[in-house]
């Protein structure tokens, strides 16, 4: 495992970087915001970003993509991660997509696959519930045997860009408890499956998110992806992708955020001199600066370890996001408070890298849980 | 005794006698109220002669002179007064900047003329005031602020702008900072001035938060013309005047922390833990998550005894005692808490922690997203923290510039 | 409850000062260790201590105590606390003298405490195991019967000047498993019963401590401090009135450390102007300033309850203490990294400090252990 | 790669020939290895016929000129003789300030004569060397050292002190910095000076530290008579030499943070949570305590996140990338990180934390009260964190003065 960019993976940066500056500035996610923009991002844009061959990074090119893995993708979020680009990478490419690349049959793939990476086609996955908080085995979401196949009832919450995914794979169980390790089971669902009902949710990142309404949507052995009643280890790979895939985005914020403070430092001046002279501020500044270059190592890291399918991915995974959790929380906090007053304005752009960081910092796990998580996979 | 028993039956009988009985058992919550002005709303329609039964007796300001409107009462016979009011859970009648602020300054700084011109108006409800102080560039560098007053005759002219200048939206006046004489050191140039806001060229746009809403607002002053009498102590003296309304603003922030430690903190309930115990479940009759529940008695402890730090204050200054140094860490104690813990009520929730608004999120789940959002400015406004940490190396610890 | 000193305790704050001013410096504790003094505190200074009326601080006048409760005693250990005194206060005073006087029977008490106010005996309690880290309940030491009384098999570590204790409580189990909440009774030993042994421990601070080893120790009906069975919540009384002591002098200490770290922060040049002009140790200096104000009122606050019989006082206490803990290690901490090279030099006292702290912090339960118990007994 | 080859046989050959058996096998711990000097001893006694064999071939500085007693090796062919090294389990012959201090600044600054005079020396293990830097009254500001030199015809007489001079109870000479002109700005007055320790008037204590014994010592200089041609570089110009010796440093200082990084935190075994387990025992698998159990995760994951910052590193000086700015954290981030790890051992730990010594304790415990003591002191000596955090501040971030 190299921890350094390959020639390919330089490029790519620095054309999602140039990408990003000229189409992606963060007044388009306010405009996209102040808007209620009901798809919460640009449609044409998402094309584009397809047609530079960004969408199928992670896919193989029997699908039409480029085959770079997540060591490939993370270069891009990171880049679109500086200008907080909304785009439904994380929901497409990495949950719904990585669902059915790495547990569905191959009728599954060649109907969504190809379609996806050319941006046709919107994907999502809904596992998240009510209670489940970050535990991905809580499912109470039901598939009830209907003769050769099943009805699933239940509710989803703040699906990834849910109103407008074309398919949905939904996470239900076929067997067990509330919170039974086994029994869980992937549907791919499509969006006008009978009994399906997607309604817009407002987080305070201001992007897309949905509750789903599963009230007895009809699926049979077809829409089943992976193995039935064995989806949790499916879930858990599919959910370790994107948590890379928003580490990365959220190196690329942190990055953005302090380098803009930095440059506040710099430029404003208090009591006659700038205030980036005061050595408060200056060790404050330094500390940033060491965990977003330690953060840079472990996504790194992690996006590689899961290409190579490595035996402690999931650990690195979990190392990558509980570091970049805490990290773009204190970058976020320590920038609003470096900006004094106009940094709690909306008007200014920086308040949105902060709301940005929560929301990424409580998804797919937070700190502590990934915490748990690197410790109970290390065995104590 | 006799006659302050004397005072509070009297007062008694006077508040049954005229207190409207719809405004009785009222709370007055924060930035409740009735603050009065030429738009002032009254709510219930009721607090509309409440408000003028008690400015008749000048009881809105029980301690300022009767003869600009107040009550003439001693200190002794306004508690009392509070006691009464209190007992029989009537709300002010009164509230706002003009009370608490340039009033007080007017009585101090203000010369005669000024005094019958403003006092009675604020005892009576008729003006609502705003404070003209921080600029966009200046922050905690007050001093530095720029808004120019250039004389012309018995006018000055004023040009520039003001932040932060809390519900100007709603404000009849306003008392500024403006540079006088911007050839003077800056501390030397400033003249602190009333601008009655109805003058052309003044105009008012609210400021938007990261939180939602605020009643914060710019104010901006074009060609503005005040008379140069408006001015209040020495021309060019401005700094004296907002030193001293800089110590009653520091008071009130003093009084906001002590009125929390009051409330909060001392029982057995915990706020945080029942929060905990909603989203995180319950294992054996402690919290689900074991982390978490470190966190937050972490959190409570820091917060009892913060507040025990301020009745410690309290007691030493009833004792007697000369203000300690404690006192200096209520406002960065106070701020960085309440970030902490605004932070920790939405990390309990979880994903349900993320609500702005809408389906899906409960509406206190949404307040606490707003609450967390707000108190981020908790640690700027008022004296950065790092101010205040300055502050404290500086005058209580003694260390070197 | 008021948390402020009366004219008494400000006049005993004033003598205890100038006694550990004049009779107590650093240099004594130093000296203590560097002799291997066998005490390892002064005997001649504990009987003058004694005459000063401080021994009797907290008892009753009956025994020739002044029944100054907690609140009388915190202000004559944080005098002490702030050159380090190591008197046996907590051993003698808080351990022993309050298990006497809480527990003791009327023969017990008349035995001991009027001579331990006089400063001609000195008393412990032995109820730390080697496997019971800070829970008071985990007694692995056993009462067997025998006869009509037991015999006391089992080791205890860490005895508070156990080698020069005339005096030992000993904390064994008549009953229930290692771990059991009942069955705990507390036994008043004399230092030359048949079966005992103690052997001296060095700790980091230096004070004595010893290990106690019970070998069939016998003991009858009247040396049962208590009920049979019935002794933890008597311990844990005890150790609470002990810990309000600890915090005390911990309070004093890292007051102590602080001022002289301040001073040589403002003494200390280095590129041409004071260290303490730096503003990053400033603000660190400002930010430990706090904590010890907030150390202050908890330690008052807790001395006062327990005096009071405050239906919180145990809360206070566990406040008192995991504030205490954290905040002298962090001023401890800091006041070496302050000091630079010469702080780590044993030639300087500023280490003393340090050593001290880790052992308090240590002591009568960590930081962590007092959140848990101030959760446990808010109900959470 | 035949000629390496070639190398690489010969070397192998030439070793198990000439290796003595008895050292075979041998690890070289810190502080532990050969340093030859006067009073060199040897353990076991093979290891001197070892250095006698491999200075002979100048193997002691393998990529040292073979004029001054190195062995003239390539880089590629060094390495290959430290892998040689490596794969028959071989100790190095000798190690200390002379090969990797004052050796290299010799090489590079000092004169014909010189080098003739001391690097053979060096090479041979004749002679051992100590550093003397720091003083009393400099610390962070090392340019404001007060040692004097003044000139006496051909000598300059030494009076003052330095400190943390480490080993210098058991070195021959000493390279020290001393002021030779009092008058010059602070950078400018300094000469850069090797003292022969037998000189009349060299006096060394050891210093205590707060974790026991230490090999480091305050040397004094009392009157010491030093040639002026024992001056490296020009005379006052001794702060360039300093400056690229410190250079020197800073890569030991890398490398065993880059050591450290090769050996600990790769796999799943966790030295911390076997410990906790020793302490805390265990509940379903997972540690008793779960506030410890985060506490170790999260200093796990610090320290594994350094170590994989320390190969990026590495990794990209191998793609031929320029040193990025992350090395800069390495100093600050390993020492505290050193200072947490070890703290939290003696937490876990528990009152078995706090032995000294004796009874009731066990051998690893003690020894991790001391390195906890001894951890204090990582960020203070070769340049403090705060000094690291200054120069972050300037040097990365362009933060102004």
């Amino acid at each position: 495992m190299q921890l350094v960019l390959t020639e390919d993976q330089e490029l790519l940066a620095k054309t999602a970087a140039d990408f990003a500056a000229e189409h992606s500035p963060v007044s388009r996610v306010r405009a996209l915001r102040d808007a209620d923009d009901a798809d919460g991002f640009s449609r044409k844009l998402w094309r584009q970003m397809a047609e530079l061959g960004w969408v199928g990074i992670p896919f193989p090119e029997e699908f039409g993509g480029a085959d770079m893995g997540l060591s490939g993708l993370s270069v891009v979020l990171e880049a679109l991660g500086r200008t907080l680009a909304p785009e439904p990478f994380l929901s497409t490419v990495l949950l719904g997509g990585q669902a059915l690349l790495l547990g569905g049959s191959e009728g599954q793939k060649s109907e969504w696959l190809p379609k996806l990476v050319e941006g046709e086609r919107l994907l999502t996955l809904a596992y998240q519930e009510r209670r489940s908080r970050y535990d991905l085995r809580c499912v109470a979401t039901r598939a009830e045997r209907d003769g050769s196949g099943w009805r699933l009832r239940g509710e989803k919450i703040q699906v990834l860009d849910g109103t407008c995914a074309d398919g949905i794979v939904v996470v239900a169980r076929t067997s067990g408890e509330e919170r039974a390790a086994d029994g869980i089971t992937l549907f791919a669902l499509r969006r006008d499956a009978p009994g399906l009902r997607l309604e817009r949710q407002h987080r305070v990142d201001s992007r897309n998110t949905a509750l789903v309404f599963l009230d007895g949507v009809a699926v049979g052995a077809e829409d089943v992806v992976g193995a039935e009643g064995r989806g949790g280890d499916l879930l858990e790979r599919v959910v370790d992708r994107a948590t890379v895939g928003i580490c990365a985005e959220m190196l690329g914020s942190m990055s953005e955020a302090f380098e803009r403070t930095l440059g506040y430092l710099k430029q404003r001046e208090q009591f006659g001199v700038p205030i980036g002279s005061f050595q408060a501020l200056k060790h404050r500044a330094a500390q940033q600066f060491i965990e977003i270059e330690l953060c840079r190592s472990a996504v790194m890291a992690a996006a590689r370890a899961v290409d190579d399918g490595v035996e402690d991915a999931a650990r690195l995974v979990s190392l990558a996001k509980a570091r970049c959790s805490d990290a773009a929380i204190l970058v976020a906090d320590e920038s609003i408070q470096m900006h004094g007053g106009i940094g709690m304005t909306d008007e200014h752009e920086i308040g949105f890298y902060l709301k940005r960081a929560r929301v990424a910092e409580l998804t797919f796990g937070d700190a502590a849980y990934h915490r748990d998580r690197w410790a109970r996979l290390g065995g104590y | 005794m006799a006659e302050l028993d004397e005072f509070r039956a009297q007062t008694r009988q006077w508040l049954k006698a005229n207190a409207p009985e719809a405004i009785t058992g009222l709370a007055l919550t924060e930035g409740g109220g009735n603050w009065g002005g030429r738009r002032a709303t009254f709510e219930p329609p009721e607090m509309k002669p409440w408000l003028e039964r008690m400015a008749e007796r000048g009881w809105t300001a029980p301690t300022w002179p009767r003869e600009y409107g107040g009550g003439g009462l001693s200190a002794a016979e306004a508690k009392v007064l509070q006691q009464e009011l209190a007992r029989l859970r009537l709300p002010l009648p009164l509230t706002g900047f003009g009370l608490t602020m340039i009033g007080p300054t007017l009585l101090h700084f203000g010369n005669e003329e000024q005094k019958r011109e403003h006092i009675p108006k604020i005892c009576r409800g008729e003006i609502r005031w705003c404070q003209g102080y921080s600029e966009p560039n200046a922050g905690s560098d007050l001093a530095s602020l720029q808004t120019r007053a250039d004389r012309d005759g018995d006018d000055f002219v004023i040009n520039g702008s003001k932040v932060w200048t809390s519900y100007a939206d709603l404000s009849d006046w306003i008392f500024a900072l403006v540079r006088s004489d911007p050839k003077a050191k800056k501390q030397e140039g400033i003249t602190f001035l009333l601008i009655d806001m109805d003058s052309p060229g003044v105009s008012v746009s609210p400021i938007g938060l990261i939180s939602g809403k605020s009643p914060f607002c710019e104010t901006r002053f074009d060609d503005v013309r005040v008379p140069v009498r408006n001015a209040v102590g020495a021309i060019h003296g401005g700094w004296t005047v907002a030193k001293a309304l800089l110590g009653f603003e520091r008071n009130m922030i003093a009084e906001v922390f002590g009125g929390q430690a009051r409330g909060g903190g001392q029982g057995r309930g915990s706020v945080l833990a029942e929060l905990a115990r909603e989203y995180l479940g319950d294992a054996g009759g402690a919290l689900g998550d074991p982390v978490l529940r470190d966190e937050i008695a972490r959190c409570e402890l820091d917060e009892r005894a913060f507040h025990l730090t301020v009745q410690r204050a309290r007691d030493a200054a009833k004792a007697g005692h000369q203000p300690g140094p404690e006192s200096s860490l209520f406002k960065v104690y106070a701020t960085e808490l309440n970030k902490r813990r605004t932070e920790l009520m939405v990390r309990i929730a979880g994903p349900h922690g993320l609500g702005w608004q809408g389906a899906g999120f409960a509406d206190d789940e949404i307040g606490r997203t707003r609450g967390w959002l707000r108190a981020r400015g908790n640690s700027i406004e008022g004296g950065t923290s790092e101010i205040q940490l300055n502050i404290i190396a500086k005058r209580v610890l003694g260390l070197p510039d």
